[in-house]
């Protein structure tokens, strides 16, 4: 069946940057995100989670590419000098390419 | 009773062993971790059973008798970070930004310090004024405002974000999860006064000891976990840890007094005083001044002063309170 | 006591001024939040100590007196989906499944509200039957296969996939969890009676009203976030999901007249069958009949119907019994 | 070392629907599934995951590319016009080819 | 009382009814599930209760009376795995692996077992010595470090990564989260003594018996979702989770009473010999020896011999007890 | 914006096999890792979560190639045959390339 390509951005960063993040996700255009709860380990040491302000999220959103870029470009700006975080970018196929 | 005694009363107390046991299962990596939920069910529930309880006590104290010693309370936790900022930015060096959350931190207050002092006075047989939930209550936000608005003047406007905004800091300060449970709980247990007492007091009331020293096992590995960062922060806010709360427990004792409050009570505020906010606190500071390294005032707060509060701070500012009074 | 006085009786209770406080909660955007375990383990603990508690209360009075009035309230349960099936259908204009789908959870009942009802008797003290617990029980399933055959004849059989069966249905209405747990704390309890009762006591029913204003407090958080969805559901079903439950209400109250109850077992029998079910018919529903819109059905009960029975229907189900009675 | 393509299926969807699409996992022949508790946001508005009404589950699963094709085909018919839900696919390589 | 009245006593239990409520909701396939952090939670409250309780239990009764049954149950602990290694290496012809992690979970012990028990004594007014929690604290980890050690001699060392070494086996022996919650727990009773207890008894010990119920719920359930592995485990398996711990069973009575304990700390010492361990045992042996299939001891300990000493083996060992006695 | 090709290597096991995990991936060089508390089903059964000795989880590390090859390695050779587990391999483009 058909399918389209589009492009899905992971950003895992620590819990208190949820608003600031959704909120970009929308300015640049997103239409949706899925958030886990989750618990890792970086540069800037363990987030094992016990308390709210040690606990990390993990944010996806599948996007059109033009979207990916500019959230990437809005994330290294604002957010990597700021959070612990990191984000990357994969290729996936949807089959509804209007709600994305 | 000496000092020492009065320490070691504490020391011997369920609350503090269970909060030494949490920092050994910490420090031998012990398997042993409270699962988020219970730890955010566990403050919930300390947080709505005291302001219930101090709302209560409100309602049978008339606000007549309370609104003076609040204010005091208010207007302390507002001057703090005005003193505590330059010690931080010139004695020990700390960017504008850093400063301000430090400060943000101590002019704020730590619920669960306040939580075991009450409990220390209940141990010891010294009665103390319930309403004093009120001050812990109005105590906890104006520092952080404070704070945050230190640090955007310190910091070029254009150095942060939209996302980090003083609305968000205002928000944070007056609707963040603890404030707000803290102050709604007190307007719940103001407006049913004993009537509502009499229903959910078992709830509320009479397991409350066993849940705070289950709780404060759980901050005891929180609190050891964090040991390791202290190299990070160096030895001007280890100092600063222990010295700041001794000096700011015997302002809120004096100011206790002056106010116009008994023993209990002016041991009370000077343990608010002393105290750092790690809940409030933090949220609110990492949103709006997120240029602000967590490093710094949570290490101080939560391994440093939180940790020596309840082993030897409250029973010391009991001591100096017994000094003004006596 | 007037209406008026029942009424503001209620809203200063602990349970009804938490459920206040967590709607400010949700509407202040507050970032208090209640993680789902927490929710979940309330549930249990509720839908246990009711269970049990009601069980224990059979086993006291004996079967002889409650299979009547819960032969009844089990019937007026299945029958409420047949008469407000067709109102939405046609008054409201409403697709054929989603009639069926709010009419399942107008004829099942909502624990919580049962409970609340209960304190406020508690609270005026006005004596109840405890074992109308065993009304409850049986009321949750009924109208929940009443309406999914409903829903499943107003739709084309074809037009649903095989996982939608009547099957997922029957399996849901029997053994979800909300109904599993209280019909077996219902049984638990029955069969040790009191002896049972006493050792477990002092967990089940002595904290009981405390957890429920805690509850209920998640409640408001809950109810309040659907508040932007009422725009959704439109006028017609505002109004249906006041208007009925007051229907409800009236014709539950007399029934448990008829049925022989006292006043406040007839006043429990009325609260049931107001309320609208949020948590075992909105599963069955979900996965039985998943072409029915939840937006309908959920907010509804949810975000009219449970509010309004808290706030204000419990007193006024009363007031209609004392006029029954007198 | 030597490594197989495979397709990652990943299904966001409201936790009602957990049976349902685990049902169908196993009908189309995915030989086994990993699941997440997780919150979103969508077309369909917020799902804070505070009630099991609105908690929202991922699932993913490792298939063979036909497995794919006939999953993703149920999901649109069955599935997407009744809940709150997407799915995407993506490529993966695996150790253990047999185990898919 | 026959042994027939006994164990229709226990049958008819809070504890043991919502027990079978939970393997019921497994078997019937319920969507009712605690959530992991409630069931983590429920754990630490009855760990942390018990080890408190028993530590204030010896500060009463002074470390005289308790040392030597201590030691005598941490001995049988030790010597247990002993005897069931070879029985199932030989005659259950399991892999040496396999045979050794068994014989661990056989040696260790079952906290929620040994609570239950108490439970039983209380309610049939059998007094016991409280202190026997000591014998529940040192008999969990002996076995499980023979058991390692059995495990390593019978497997090829090189066969096992670097991962999983005797260091591991260790700290997880000492520092599980079990283990340390129970014994740490009894250091904090045994320190603060009659005067800490009274501060938090009304949270670890009124309620206590209700949240074992509530427990038992979970655990039904937890025990009902495994009863499908039991043909994997095949019927020899079977057989020795229901033998193995009868005989255990009678050693520990009759080594309770060589050790001076009344007739009540002697059941008890049965019952620990006869229980078998599901959380600290599991935990170690998975990580330390890797190459056991848990599919062996866990279905044994949980699906077999937990819910046959809940049901029928705690009385029969009382009955034991009594006739070793009398 | 300029982005650099990693691998994303996903490891779904029992929850007792964390520490060792964690400690291998440490092992092999890589910079991070995200942990989730997951529910699954494979060949060896279903892990509902219900308690710890029947719980998943699902570690994510995004790695450099040759760690990836590395860890996948010595997945396969000491993991494999003792766990209830799956690992696979996935292209992802990130911004910071020294961060991994
Ligand atoms: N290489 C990595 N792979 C996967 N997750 C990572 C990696 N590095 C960092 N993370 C996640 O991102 C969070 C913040 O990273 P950091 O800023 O490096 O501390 C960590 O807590 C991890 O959850
Ligand atoms: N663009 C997206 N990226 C990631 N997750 C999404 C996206 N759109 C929707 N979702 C998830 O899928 C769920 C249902 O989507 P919807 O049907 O659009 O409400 C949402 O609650 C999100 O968890
Ligand atoms: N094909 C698959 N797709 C996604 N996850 C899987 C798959 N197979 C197994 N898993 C996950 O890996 C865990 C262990 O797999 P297994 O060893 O096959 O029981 C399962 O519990 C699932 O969480
Ligand atoms: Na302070
Ligand atoms: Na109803
Ligand atoms: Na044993």
């Amino acid at each position: 069946m058909k399918t389209h390509p589009m492009k899905l951005v992971t950003i895992v960063c620590e819990a208190y940057a949820q608003d600031a993040v959704t909120k970009l996700l929308h300015e640049v255009g997103a239409h949706g995100w899925t958030l886990f709860s989750v618990e890792g380990d970086g540069s800037q040491g363990k987030r094992p989670a016990d308390i709210r302000e040690f606990a990390n999220i993990q944010i996806e959103a599948v996007v059109q590419p033009e979207v990916s870029e500019r959230l990437l470009e809005r994330l290294a700006k604002d957010f990597f000098p700021r959070y612990a975080m990191i984000a990357f970018e994969s290729d996936v196929r949807v089959l509804r390419r209007e709600k994305f | 009773m000496s000092i020492f005694e009065a320490i070691s009363a504490n020391l011997l107390s369920p609350a503090v062993l269970f909060f030494a046991l949490g920092l050994i299962a910490a420090l031998t990596k012990s398997d042993l971790k409270f699962p988020e939920p219970l730890y955010v069910a566990l403050t919930i529930y300390l947080l709505v059973a005291i302001g219930f309880k101090g709302g209560v006590a409100i309602a049978e104290a008339g606000i007549a008798k309370v609104w003076l010693p609040a204010l005091a309370a208010m207007v302390l936790g507002a001057l703090i970070p005005l003193w505590t900022y330059p010690v931080l930015r010139f004695g020990g060096k700390f960017s504008a930004v850093d400063a301000a959350a430090i400060a943000a931190h101590y002019g704020s207050v730590s619920a669960v310090t306040f939580i075991a002092a009450t409990n220390y006075l209940k141990a010891i047989n010294q009665p103390y004024e319930n309403y004093a939930t009120a001050f812990l209550a109005v105590m906890e936000s104006p520092a952080i405002l404070v704070g945050v608005v230190l640090g955007k003047l310190g910091t070029r406007a254009s150095a942060g974000p939209d996302f980090s905004s003083m609305k968000t800091a205002i928000h944070e300060a007056l609707f963040g999860r603890s404030i707000f449970l803290l102050v709604g709980a007190l307007l719940v247990g103001w407006l049913c006064g004993k009537p509502g007492m009499e229903k959910v007091e078992s709830f509320f009331v009479t397991p409350f000891q066993g849940v705070l020293a289950l709780f404060l096992l759980e901050m005891g590995m929180v609190a050891g976990r964090r040991l390791g960062d202290l190299k990070k922060v160096g030895p001007f806010l280890l100092a600063f840890g222990i010295v700041m709360p001794l000096i700011h427990g015997a302002i809120g004792v004096w100011l206790g007094k002056v106010a116009g409050l008994e023993l209990g009570g002016a041991t009370l505020m000077g343990v608010l005083a002393a105290s750092a906010s790690y809940i409030a606190a933090p949220a609110a500071i990492r949103m709006s001044l997120p240029d602000a390294n967590p490093a710094f005032y949570l290490t101080s707060s939560l391994a440093v002063t939180f940790p020596f509060n309840i082993a030897l701070g409250i029973p010391i500012y009991y001591e100096i309170a017994l000094w003004f009074y006596h």
